[in-house]
């Protein structure tokens, strides 16, 4: 017999990262990569070929000095869900290395059953996976730092942002000792979140309305989980990849950024979603 | 029979049906796949239990609490620590880049002395008994002499009790010459001290600021306590606050405000007296706080009035009154003071504008305003009893010619310490304690910094770190890193209140190094006599706990010390140094058309610190590629010089010259060209050294006559195509 | 020295000429087995490739020569089932091109992934959504099928035939020859199919995603279509580059005609298929999502909308007219200019389905990414070519590959007798070393 | 091939006929028993010699007594496996939660005797060897199992609780994996639920426990990201 297993509806968990608070530090590049056991190299200048789960864009409104402006975007996994969890990477893994979960909305990444032919990131349009060209390194004695809830992947696998589950996991066992189902709020936040200085990021469970990211984002389920939010959009929203991180901004331009728009149309607006 | 072919045929074939039909070829592939799954060359950090310890940064002046996270023994994630009254939970880049340094291959793991030639970084192994002769000798030597005078100490800061010890090591030795890394601290503490009448530095209550007035602070780019401004920066945000960001280039603190206002670079002084002038003219100044306005208010109006302020700094006369009027309105306005992240002085003309602009808000100590505080002083030793030769010492002047002549108000002038070094001085430099500091990469005109270092006939490093300094000393005696070691952190940076933080040891000593603090007594106590008695504490962590007697306690439970009902230091002050000249940019227009300013950024550190690699792997493709280092160029200027996005030109100063990448940005006002700060390190590891261009190589100080402090803002600079 | 090996009734080159090429080929193949070893013991770090080109020149390579060997099973179709019986005469061939090519794309892919120790993993861990996974399926089980059709040339070697056994095992897998080539054409179908699907089912990359026909995108059915109408087109290149290098005619025209005309409407249908989907994608697709042709073609340092008409006019239009028309097919070198733009277009089709694909930036703040391959990624692409060449050079000297060249090359009497002689009186070779 | 090189080499003998004639008739049986014998020597290589070869052993550091541990500290197996307040399990115990007790010899074995010279007295950890280790990329939780789904210890670690001896420790040269792990029976038979702890086991079991749950879009089964990280 098959049953849910999730007690109650499921969890959705997904982020909103406020544009006009973010300044582009980076700490949130930084905690992910030492939360999550990022390897680096010499030369890490190469953006293609240098892993971080999340990366920072820099976005600029095209208008010359000094009318210019400009506006930081970080970039985790978007934990697409597409169609029934039919994100564009979970579908295409011949392996079924990457997979889709209905119990908590991640997609997740798993190194030692991929075999490296990298479809998926030719699927993702965010370039939110990174292949390991190389074996990891640490230089002696750094090899201490390395936390063992994350496992360090080896060469030729590809890899990407978990939303941190082993935090989930870890919250999990806890839950399991106080006899909670499920787990609270504030035990399952992402390294990123935790140390954004700007405050920028929230994370939690966009099915539940008591939390922050429900508040702030109000998706709609019956409008393709698009925010209610004016101030929010997503990355590529019309592609259909129905994303779980959520973006705000003040900014027209930057809230266009977003997505991609023929000339006459105008911001926000959406053809018909795609599956 | 003889086995023909057929038959040995069919063994064959016999034989691969068996394997087939056996476990053998099926295990191999399923193990042979397993191994790559976890191939012996791929670390597996060992599981254990996970405890989370409290401790203090002291990576940057900022004092955040930090809890790191341990399994077993092993420190695997510094995190911010929440409830902290600085940080509350959240951290900076370089905070969690700790273990990197902690753990990094470019610690000094032990003492050495030189053997090679110096710089060239052959060193042998010693052991501690040996550096201590080594040192104590070579003191005792020069100071039998009579010349305990030519033996200077450089630290990091001068507050709290490690510096506290070398400052009294050199007192009880005989030297004059304790020096600290120069910093806006310099100047702020002037000005107060010309402002205020009293020693103390000044506070900036950010979060109730209801109107921000920023001439170039970097406060998001790592101004003050990085985090908290952060923090106060969305603060802003969320309570609509208009933030005003004044500064010739489109930094991140000027996107993060609700207004960026171009200026000419080095005219933010004029700007904030122009705005005191509207204020006056217009009477929405509050002259409550201010004495001594009468006898300037007719100067003030007459070289301030908005047409000449537009001329001098570039920006709109209209937008002058508006901003003034905006923020002399304001129920709690605040302007800020101090380029980037305030780590060089500016000159005593701008510090004392902009707070005088303040105090012409009415709005000194102040919710929301500016204060102006007291250091905590809780350091009470007994003097120093000195002997013949020490009192014979301290008589001599310092080498900086600091407290002394047209420097009677610099306490340090460390930007004089290579000229002074290379001929200029009162008396040769024999021995040079280096502490916490790197001067061999962040002084301004570095390569003359490293010239004076090679002529310094001794110098001792105690850093724990293989920076740029060390790689010039004599003789390592590496320091253990925050992590491994008790410190008290008393925090400035900005804060309205006193704090003192406290680092605790949250891993063993990963090498052979010793507490700094620790390394002092024992000196003193080998060297005996009136320098052993300045030192009555048998180890540090007594005197540490001596020291902070009741405070103690606290910082032991909760790891910091606040006190939040400071008195200031005065209640209102008394208008001075605005007579002061502006300080200029070195170099000519003709020969150098273009303007060079160094720009800060949060993830680089600029300072003591060397970039962990986590730092640098986040800094864009736009800054650094491969070992090339750009600059960034308004398009215009560029396309002037026929140059496009990436190119390679030389750039040139009166200084000195480097060959950069140029990065078209449309932030930045034309005829300006910026370089970040912290780059270009010779020392350290692979993932550090060489890579783009030390920006203190190409600027040299310029000296603020009315301080003696370095004010260079930048330097006249011209671009070939390379 | 080796005439005992070779065919009743034909001459073959000496044998210092048949080793020097060998030699020749074999060195290029060194290279590209030094770089294959490469890549498999220190990494994929040994190309160009990076995470914006997850998929590059191999990749392409894979697809190019999956849709060149289109030939084999197309062909296979027409003789067997459809039952046009002159292409006897060219089905050899086409099977052996055919075999080539996908063994071929087996090898690359063997060296495209990262963990070549759990490829296996495709099969046995197989995610029934992935087109890569019925790519794969399809692909082995179709080798396997094209081995099968092989083996039965192989034995008709003059040693080999004189074995009882193996002589009448040739026959009867002749006989049943109709079964595999149904089965072939059903798989290949699904494979070329798949390879479409790759890049179709791509929803988040405007430039590549496609509409289609329930869980099929148009390109599932594009790449079927292209691979049974270029296929041909190559099968008959490499005939006729095999008649220039042996100097000697071996397929009778009729029989190439017959191909050659096939193929052209082959060619001719796909490209009319090809303009109303680019047509579709071009005005409704890619617009749906906020983007345009410009967005495409434009703002980059090499893709250009030249790309498009080479594609599609020089690699389509022109070489389906030349092959439709009588005349200009009979015409040798009109023939052969049409089968080289074919094999051109299609090569340049399978690129832009990969390569293009991944260079396009998607989101508006992003970058054109452009790449070019390593010189590990480029041996490692000739390899095949090498590899290719040997066994073509091999199995024409010692198989009856050609069933007319005897008879489009008589050899004088005395000379045949010369040659039966001579294998008679040298028994005691052994095909070591041929 | 092989059929052309003989009959290259037949034609080398004066009579070529003859033998070649000798040959086609006589050599039947023998084919049959060289197969024969090809299949059963590879048969004998993969299941008898194969496991010896894949297989190693260590001695753990020395020898301990589950039984007595049980009997003396009582609390069963949560004496001194337990649960920490984060929710995550002890596993072995660490030195010094030996020390409590073992501060002195207790008894006079004489691996008593080196446990106490050798560790504790240096206050070096003991480097024992986990029969039940998984690989890095599995995240197992005990308190899912134990405390959730209130299973026995039994159920994957067997009767280790009685034993008196520790068994040498055997682990797979190529993946070096434990065999607990991987699998003590060859063949891949289960006797009891603990002789193998692969993947494959775990589905089995939450199978059969009715746990199967389906929120894997993929294989509707669990999610990947449940056991593993």
């Amino acid at each position: 017999m098959k049953q849910a297993q999730t007690h109650g509806t499921p969890m959705k968990y997904g982020m909103a990262i406020d544009l006009d608070k973010c300044t582009g530090c980076g700490a949130c590049m930084v905690a992910c990569m030492a939360e999550n056991n990022i390897p680096f190299k010499e030369d890490e200048s190469d953006k293609r070929v240098s892993i971080t789960w999340m990366r920072i864009f820099k976005l600029t409104n095209g208008k010359s000095f000094p009318d210019s402006d400009i506006c930081y975007l970080p970039r985790p996994c978007q934990h697409c869900e597409g169609h029934e969890g039919h994100s564009p990477c979970v579908s295409v893994c011949p392996a079924t290395a990457t997979d889709y979960s209905r119990e908590t909305g991640i997609v997740s990444q798993i190194v030692t059953r991929c075999f490296g032919c990298r479809y998926c990131m030719g699927a993702c349009p965010y370039h939110a996976r990174y292949f390991n060209w190389w074996d990891p390194v640490w230089p002696d004695g750094m090899e201490k730092y390395l936390s063992p809830d994350v496992s360090p992947r080896m060469r030729g696998v590809v890899e990407k942002c978990s939303f941190c589950f082993h935090r989930y996991q870890l919250a999990k066992n806890k839950a399991y000792l106080d006899g909670e189902r499920r787990v609270p709020e504030a035990a399952y936040q992402t390294a990123c979140t935790q140390a954004c200085p700007a405050g920028a990021i929230v994370f939690g469970d966009l099915n539940n309305p008591e939390h922050q990211v429900h508040q702030i984002v109000k998706p709609d389920s019956n409008n393709g989980n698009r925010s209610r939010n004016p101030k929010a959009f997503r990355l590529l929203e019309r592609t259909g990849t129905n994303t779980k991180v959520y973006y705000l901004s003040s900014r027209e331009w930057v809230r266009r950024a977003g997505d991609n728009y023929l000339a006459h149309e105008k911001t926000g607006q959406l053809a018909k979603l795609h599956h | 029979m003889k086995v023909d072919r057929r038959s040995f045929l069919s063994f064959v074939i016999g034989g691969a049906a068996g394997t087939a039909l056996s476990p053998l070829p099926w295990k191999l592939m399923d193990d042979s796949s397993i191994w790559s799954q976890m191939w012996p060359w791929t670390p597996v950090p060992p599981d254990g239990e996970v405890v989370y310890e409290d401790s203090t940064c002291t990576l940057c002046p900022g004092g955040c609490g930090i809890s790191v996270r341990k399994v077993d023994s092993r420190a695997v994630k510094i995190e911010g620590q929440s409830g902290h009254p600085v940080n509350d939970g959240s951290i900076c880049i370089l905070g969690l880049s700790g273990l990197q340094m902690l753990y990094g291959p470019t610690r000094i793991k032990s003492p050495m002395k030189r053997i090679g030639e110096r710089g060239e970084g052959k060193w042998q192994k010693i052991s501690w008994d040996e550096a201590f002769a080594i040192l104590t000798e070579k003191l005792t030597d020069i100071r039998d002499k009579g010349e305990a005078h030519t033996v200077a100490a450089l630290a990091g800061s001068d507050s709290g009790t490690v510096p506290a010890l070398i400052q009294r090591f050199m007192a009880a030795y005989g030297s004059p010459n304790f020096m600290r890394s120069p910093s806006y601290r310099d100047v702020d503490e002037l000005t107060v001290k010309a402002l205020f009448g009293a020693d103390g530095r000044t506070g900036f209550d950010v979060e109730n600021a209801d109107y921000v007035l920023s001439f170039g602070s970097g406060f998001v780019d790592g101004w003050g306590s990085p985090v908290r401004m952060f923090k106060a920066a969305s603060l802003w945000k969320e309570k609509d606050i208009p933030v005003v960001q004044v500064e010739p280039r489109l930094s991140n603190s000027a996107a993060k405000a609700t207004r960026w206002i171009p200026i000419n670079p080095g005219t933010e002084a004029d700007l904030a007296l122009g705005i005191a002038a509207v204020m006056v003219a217009n009477g929405i100044a509050d002259t409550g706080d201010v004495s001594g306005l009468s006898g300037w208010e007719n100067d003030l109006l007459a070289n301030y009035e908005p047409q000449k302020v537009a001329q001098t700094t570039g920006i709109d006369a209209a937008v002058i009154v508006e901003v003034a009027k905006g923020f002399a309105r304001a129920d709690r306005p605040l302007a800020l003071c101090g380029r980037g992240k305030a780590q060089t002085a500016v000159s005593l003309r701008e510090t004392a504008a902009v707070y005088i602009l303040n105090a012409l808000t009415g709005n000194i100590n102040q919710e929301g305003g500016m204060w102006a505080i007291p250091e905590a002083d809780y350091i009470q030793w007994p003097d120093v009893a000195t002997d013949n030769l020490a009192s014979a010492g301290l008589d001599q002047p310092r080498l900086d010619g600091a407290g002394t002549g047209k420097y009677t108000d610099a306490r340090y002038l460390t930007n004089r310490l290579a000229d002074s070094v290379n001929g200029g001085g009162p008396y040769p430099l024999q021995v040079l304690l280096v502490a916490g500091a790197n001067p061999c990469h962040y002084l301004p005109d570095t390569q003359h910094v490293k010239a004076a270092f090679a002529r310094i006939p001794f110098i001792v490093s105690f850093s724990s770190f293989q920076d740029e300094t060390a790689a010039m000393a004599d003789l390592l005696m590496p320091d253990h890193v925050y992590l491994e070691r008790y410190e008290d952190v008393p925090v400035g940076a900005g804060l309205v209140q006193q704090m003192i933080g406290l680092s605790k040891p949250v891993v063993s000593p990963q090498f052979n190094t010793r507490h700094l603090g620790e390394v002092l007594i024992m000196t003193a106590k080998a060297m005996g006599g009136s320098i052993a008695d300045a030192f009555p504490w048998d180890d540090y962590e007594t005197c540490l706990e001596e020291t902070l007697a009741e405070k103690w306690d606290t910082l032991m439970e909760t790891g910091v010390w606040v006190r939040a009902d400071t008195d200031p230091v005065a209640g209102s002050i008394q208008l001075a140094g605005l007579d002061a000249p502006a300080v200029q940019a070195e170099g000519d227009v003709n020969s150098f058309p273009l303007l060079l300013v160094p720009y800060d950024s949060i993830q680089l550190t600029s300072g003591y610190m060397g970039e962990a690699p986590f730092m640098i792997k986040a800094v864009s493709d736009t800054v650094i590629q491969g070992t090339d280092g750009f600059i960034e160029i308004n398009p215009l200027t560029a396309s002037g010089v026929g140059l496009g996005e990436g190119d390679r030109a030389t750039l040139t100063t009166p200084r000195g010259e480097a060959l950069v990448r140029v990065h078209l940005f449309e932030g930045i006002q034309p005829g300006v060209l910026a370089m970040v700060r912290g780059l270009g390190h010779t020392a350290y590891d692979g993932y550090l050294a060489g890579k783009g261009v030390n920006v203190n190589e190409l600027i040299g100080p310029v000296e603020d006559p009315s301080t003696g402090f370095d004010a260079a803002w930048g330097i006249r600079a011209k671009l070939d195509k390379a | 020295m080796d005439s005992a090996l070779i065919p009743k009734g034909v001459k073959r080159c000496p044998m210092w000429q048949f080793l020097l090429g060998l030699g020749i080929v074999g060195a290029v193949l060194a290279w590209g087995v030094y770089a294959m070893l490469l890549c498999w013991f220190k990494g994929l770090n040994q190309t160009n490739m990076n995470d914006y080109y997850g998929f590059a020149l191999w990749i392409w390579a894979d697809l190019a020569v999956i849709a060149l060997g289109g030939g084999a099973f197309f062909s296979g179709l027409l003789k067997y089932i459809i039952g046009k019986d002159e292409l006897k005469n060219i089905i050899n061939y086409a099977v052996l091109i055919g075999f080539i090519c996908y063994s071929s794309a087996l090898l690359i892919l063997a060296i495209d992934i990262g963990q070549p120790l759990r490829g296996w993993f495709i099969f046995w861990h197989a995610n029934v959504h992935s087109m890569l996974t019925e790519v794969a399926f399809c692909l082995s089980a179709y080798f396997a099928v094209l081995t099968i059709e092989y083996i039965p040339l192989i034995l008709e070697n003059r040693q080999l035939d004189k074995v009882p056994f193996f002589h009448n095992l040739s026959h009867n897998m002749h006989e049943t020859m109709a079964v595999f080539a149904a089965t072939g054409a059903f798989l290949s179908f699904f494979h070329q199919g798949s390879l479409g699907g790759v890049a179709g089912v791509l929803f988040g990359r405007p430039f590549a995603f496609r509409e289609g026909l329930l869980i099929w995108p148009w390109t599932f059915f594009l790449f079927t279509w292209s691979a049974a109408a270029y296929g041909p087109s190559f099968t008959l290149l490499i005939t006729w580059i095999t008649e220039k290098v042996a100097r000697k005619k071996l397929v009778k025209d009729n029989v190439v005609e017959l191909l050659a005309k096939i193929s052209g409407w082959m060619i001719f249908t796909y490209t009319i298929a090809k303009i109303c989907d680019t047509t579709r994608w071009a005005n409704i697709t890619a617009p749906g999502l906020g983007q345009n042709l410009a967005d495409f073609y434009t703002g980059n340092a090499f893709y250009g909308y030249w790309i498009l008409f080479a594609e599609i006019i020089l690699g389509g239009v022109v070489p389906a007219i030349i092959l439709i028309s009588a005349p200009l097919r009979k015409n040798p070198t009109w023939r052969v200019t049409a089968f080289f733009l074919g094999v051109m277009g299609v090569s340049l089709n399978r690129w832009v389905m990969v390569l293009q694909v991944m260079a396009v930036p998607i989101m508006p703040f992003d970058t054109w990414a452009l790449y070019y391959p390593s010189w590990q990624e480029v041996a490692t692409t000739i390899l095949p070519v090498a590899y290719g060449i040997i066994l073509i050079m091999i199995s024409y000297r010692y198989l009856p590959i050609f069933p007319q060249e005897a008879e489009l090359n008589p050899i004088e009497e005395e000379t045949a007798m010369a040659v039966e002689a001579h294998t008679e009186s040298t028994p005691d070779l052994k095909p070591a070393n041929a | 091939m092989s059929t052309l090189d003989e009959k290259a080499k037949a034609g080398m003998e004066d009579h070529a006929a003859h033998g070649s004639d000798a040959k086609e008739s006589g050599a039947g049986g023998f084919i049959i028993l060289f197969f024969i014998i090809g299949f059963a020597a590879s048969m004998v290589l993969g299941w008898v010699i194969f496991p010896k070869l894949l297989y190693s052993q260590k001695q753990q550091p020395l020898n301990f007594n589950h039984a007595l541990h049980v009997e003396e500290v009582g609390e069963g197996c949560e004496g001194c496996h337990y649960f920490r307040e984060d929710g995550s399990f002890s596993g072995i115990p660490k030195l010094a939660q030996c020390t409590e007790c073992h501060e002195e010899p207790m008894g006079d074995t004489e691996d008593e005797a080196t446990f106490v010279e050798q560790y504790v007295a240096k206050e070096r950890e003991v480097p024992w060897l986990s029969y039940s280790r998984q690989p890095d990329c599995v995240f197992f939780s005990h308190s899912a199992h134990v405390i959730g789904a209130k299973m026995d210890c039994v159920v994957c670690h067997g009767h280790i609780g009685e034993s008196e001896v520790s068994r040498p420790y055997e682990y797979n040269r190529i993946t070096g994996y434990s065999r607990d792990i991987w699998g003590k029976d060859i063949a891949g038979l289960k006797k009891n639920s603990w002789d193998r702890m692969k993947m494959d086991d775990c589905a089995q079991c939450h199978k059969e426990a009715g746990m199967i749950h389906t929120s894997s879009v993929q294989t509707d089964r669990d999610a990947c990201f449940v056991c593993h990280k």
